[in-house]
């Protein structure tokens, strides 16, 4: 399908429009442009539907955040897909709304009853804009909350896709305490007595993405990043300049092997070749198996130690030295 | 609330920028100049227009606790370069010039101290290293003060003025928002009360972390407290912001903070309100 | 959702008012005349433009259970005067008009039964009994039934349908709020679910007790769901009211319901959600 | 003081406005009109400062009625002022507002550290204005619960002191989950394992009331009302003329001694001759004492004893026969 001309000029004509702004005044706006800007990457390679070659060899830190935003890349909801049954959306927060960036609810995962949470980014242009490219207000992470007390009271282990550049930015976001709705949701993770398994589907970008990343086992897609800031965003800051976003991807250090050896995931999870948009089916099939093997080994361990178990993982991260 | 118990003898403390003599300290927000002398019997509240002043951590332990009742935990840990961050300027150049520059290893001061007599552990942040960036350290200094609080029986009190996430320490830093909740969540189990105090400015990962999981919270007036940065947020809605957008008062309306408290009137509120949370035993 | 299980033979149920045939019902929203037998096979909702029509507490039963599941618990419990209550007429020979009318003792049935297998307790709402209205034996039969289905290990499905609490009891209605969560209390600390199905309409203090305390709430397409009436609130606000408010449809929007479910799926949805809710015993 | 006058009129029109738009179309709207009443009254009085005469012998329950809602009667605040040292109060339902018709916070009730919530419905026109003359929207609900999770962690018994003519039934109110935070308010009472003993002080209307009602003692004033409807919203029902009032507070047995017989409340505390008005100190007094009783009793029993007793008071509750 052809993506309408009109969306993509007016997606153009937005991110020129942010560029600009963002050059002249020296402010950071990555998180307006690079959702925009990865979208408009979308409906161009729609337009000339052959794929951008695959890179050869191991990528560089800034390819693999290229691939990890590629037009095409499964969504949390292409995993659902793939690899449930009877997912059941629970919708709300029952306070003040229902947030699409943040969706969960109890599903079947390869057979196995679980409580998901899918930041979900949107399919096309139309969704991925209700859903702010996945990036949550309060009420998502509050929703999230209500789900893992479900969870916790009906023993349905966790299972989080984490896939967002961050918390939305926005005024009513503010006025409604995203950073207390973040807090809370990390704080409603950490005390769960219930398998958690999260898996870093694409972007893991700040505090937005660690809301439902605090698990017992972190994973994450050979290509997806993770990261106190975006490399636009450290770019901004360092050289007042988002195009040298490369050279903050490398000083970052934000790709899936990065955080295996700083000890901040248990595990990568390998992509088809090219990447995970190239071979949904296949890329599915190898999240699939992580988790569900995750799964059945934490589904052995009394809620006491999954509680347990998960802040001592959480105490531990951090790197200092210590004189006497 | 009575003041009076607040205006006893403080520690002299050095005021004044480059283009100032030592005597004074103009207001950032009046420029009224003040007598440095009178600054700190005020709480480095401005006497004209009521503007409070920006402290570092020394400042804030003078000003909260009583008069030498503090005792020192945090300094032990010393910040790392673990990702070897180099930008324009190596991360270990970065900090030792903020070491240099503060006098502290990293953006955190924890200790044990009374307020009007009651024992508190307290941990202050220190905007003035690197604008109080969360790391590793002050990540790990947080969770210790939490549970030296647990081990001992004592009130939290967190004094918090933060830029967000320390950008040189990467997903380490972003770690340490989930650290602090482990620790923070060890005092809630032996049911001991956790206040926050926001201070300017309260930002990024420190509010949506420890700062806002607070028993009580209490923030000073006019302080800038939020998620996201107000530049940020006017990029994505672009429309100018609302007067008083993500200040202390602002925060109190929209229901996010238990109250706006006046620096002067801190140690009072904080003793009183800590004496009735805590914990009397029912029988079990 | 495969809507082909649904579809099974239903009991006959009597349908039509006094001017219609009795073979004929006349869509309240669109005005189509629709055959009985069609309506019954559609779970009463209107072929031509999807309303969903008023169920009667025996129709309920019939869409929602498996044919013959059924085992009936309430009946025994019976409404009295404690009050002396007079106005136009006697509390007595309102309910007396009521009972005769519905055949039973007061707005509630509930009983035991299977959607598609998966064995429920179940509690319905009955408005034609005065309105649905909460009142000492409706409070009574759902905390009996919340209590059955904790002692039996069951889920609890309860379907409302109510304008609110009864005038007639005065404060012993309104104490019905509190009782009804005692006894879910009672379910929810079995760790067993509660799914709470609002049906056209639920105002009142059903709203603001047992209905919207549930694990999960449905509710019906178009269903009228609030706490204040919307005449009410219009006085209030002197406004006219948004198109839509207080509909089911609404409430998902702002986040109050989990979902809203076609008459003709809720069987699959209820069975399906049932099953992933029921608790797997995970090692102490 | 003397009102100003503008205000009184201006109130009056709005009465007369709203009573016309009730008689014409046959609609309830006793909750906009009684509130505005009874300042109207209030305004009038302080203008005319001699109080109107105390009933004498045993008052009607309409006598009873208009004594709870007499100009001057102690508000919330009122019996807090006398009671209480130290009243902290803490802001906020951490998720959108801050409620002035329902607030709260610890407290020394005479010298015993507790937990407040508090109706209150302001004290001059503009405060009760603002606090919407303590009909709480469900931010206030949702404060109350806040307050309830702190007062259980710290072991701090709730007093809770009752004055509404219901939840306040705004557009905004309903758009926010007024029955849902009014549910979710009463349930975590219910589940405190701390002491809760309540006091309607003057009106106890409906869900609103009820919301922070359901404590281990229910206490009334002897000229408070406690009810499912208030009696103009009966009236309008059951003779669409809300001026039959008095009948319906008749017919619904709303006063103290009513609802003592019928269970409903554990103590009548007594109040001055002709009302809490004309003695608010002595007033204050009683309700002090009675409030302080109970809770040295309930502080000698177990956690667990005041919530499976307090379910049990209110499992009780409800008059019904049975068939066998
Ligand atoms: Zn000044
Ligand atoms: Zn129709």
């Amino acid at each position: 399908m052809t993506a309408p001309i009109d969306t993509l000029k007016e997606l153009e004509a937005r991110v020129r429009d942010l560029e600009v702004t963002a050059q002249r005044t020296g402010q950071n706006l990555d998180a307006a442009i690079t959702p925009l800007r990865a979208e408009v990457d979308r409906l161009r390679a729609a337009q000339n539907p052959a794929q951008p070659p695959a890179p050869k060899g191991d990528p560089t830190r800034w390819e693999r955040v290229q691939l990890a935003r590629a037009p095409g890349r499964p969504t949390a909801l292409d995993y659902v897909e793939h690899l449930c049954t009877e997912f059941t959306e629970l919708h709300g927060d029952r306070r003040y709304g229902d947030d699409p960036a943040l969706i969960g609810g109890p599903a079947r995962w390869q057979g196995v009853p679980v409580m998901l949470l899918l930041q979900q980014k949107g399919r096309d242009t139309k969704s991925k804009i209700k859903r702010r490219f996945g990036s949550a207000n309060p009420e998502g992470y509050r929703k999230a909350v209500r789900l893992m007390d479900l969870a916790d009271k009906f023993g349905l282990p966790v299972v989080a896709l984490v896939d967002t550049q961050g918390a939305y930015p926005g005024l009513e976001a503010e006025e409604r305490g995203q950073g207390w709705a973040i807090a809370e949701s990390i704080r409603r993770m950490l005390n769960l007595r219930v398998p958690v398994v999260n898996v870093v589907i694409g972007e893991g970008g700040s505090g937005g993405a660690l809301a439902i990343g605090v698990g017992n086992r972190v994973l994450i897609q050979e290509n997806a990043w993770y990261s106190v800031i975006s490399p636009e965003g450290a770019a901004s800051i360092i050289w007042k300049d988002a195009s040298k976003a490369p050279l903050a991807a490398e000083a970052l250090r934000l790709t899936a092997p990065d955080l295996l050896e700083l000890g901040i995931v248990e595990e990568v999870i390998p992509e088809p070749e090219g990447g995970a948009h190239l071979n949904p089916q296949q890329a599915a099939q190898a999240v699939g198996e992580a988790v569900t093997r995750h799964l059945r080994d934490l589904m052995a361990q009394s809620p006491t130690d999954l509680k347990t178990g998960r802040a001592a993982r959480f105490r531990r991260l951090g790197a200092y030295t210590e004189t006497t | 609330m009575a003041l009076d118990r607040f205006f006893r003898r403080r520690r002299p403390q050095q005021q004044g920028g480059a283009d100032m003599p030592d005597l004074w300290t103009q207001c950032p927000k009046c420029k009224e100049g003040l007598y440095n002398r009178d600054l700190e019997t005020n709480a480095f509240v401005c006497h004209k227009c009521g503007h409070h002043l920006r402290l570092d951590a020394a400042q804030r332990v003078t000003v909260l606790l009583d008069e030498g009742s503090f005792t020192q935990l945090s300094g032990a840990v010393q910040p790392t370069d673990a990702l070897a961050f180099q930008d324009t300027e190596s991360y270990p150049e970065r900090l030792k010039r903020a070491q240099k520059k503060t006098g502290r290893p990293d953006a955190i001061l924890t200790g044990t101290g009374a307020i009007l007599g009651v024992p508190v552990t307290l941990a202050v942040m220190d905007f003035a290293f690197s604008g109080g960036s969360m790391g590793s350290v002050v990540g790990e200094e947080i969770a210790r003060a939490a549970e030296h609080a647990a081990r001992h029986g004592t009130p939290l009190v967190i004094v918090t003025a933060s830029g967000g996430a320390r950008m040189q320490e990467s997903a380490l830093s972003l770690m340490q928002m989930a650290k602090t909740t482990v620790a923070l969540e060890t005092l809630a189990e032996q049911g001991l009360p956790y206040v926050s105090l926001l201070t300017d400015p309260t930002t990024g990962g420190v509010t949506a972390s420890f700062a806002t999981i607070a028993d009580v919270i209490v923030a000073e007036p006019g302080a800038l407290i939020g998620f996201a940065g107000p530049r940020v947020i006017q990029q994505t809605i672009r429309q100018s912001l609302p007067d008083g957008f993500q200040r202390a008062e602002f925060l109190l309306s929209h229901g996010m903070v238990d109250a706006v408290v006046d620096r002067r009137e801190q140690r009072e509120y904080l003793a009183s309100l800590l004496g009735l949370l805590t914990r009397r035993e029912v029988s079990a």
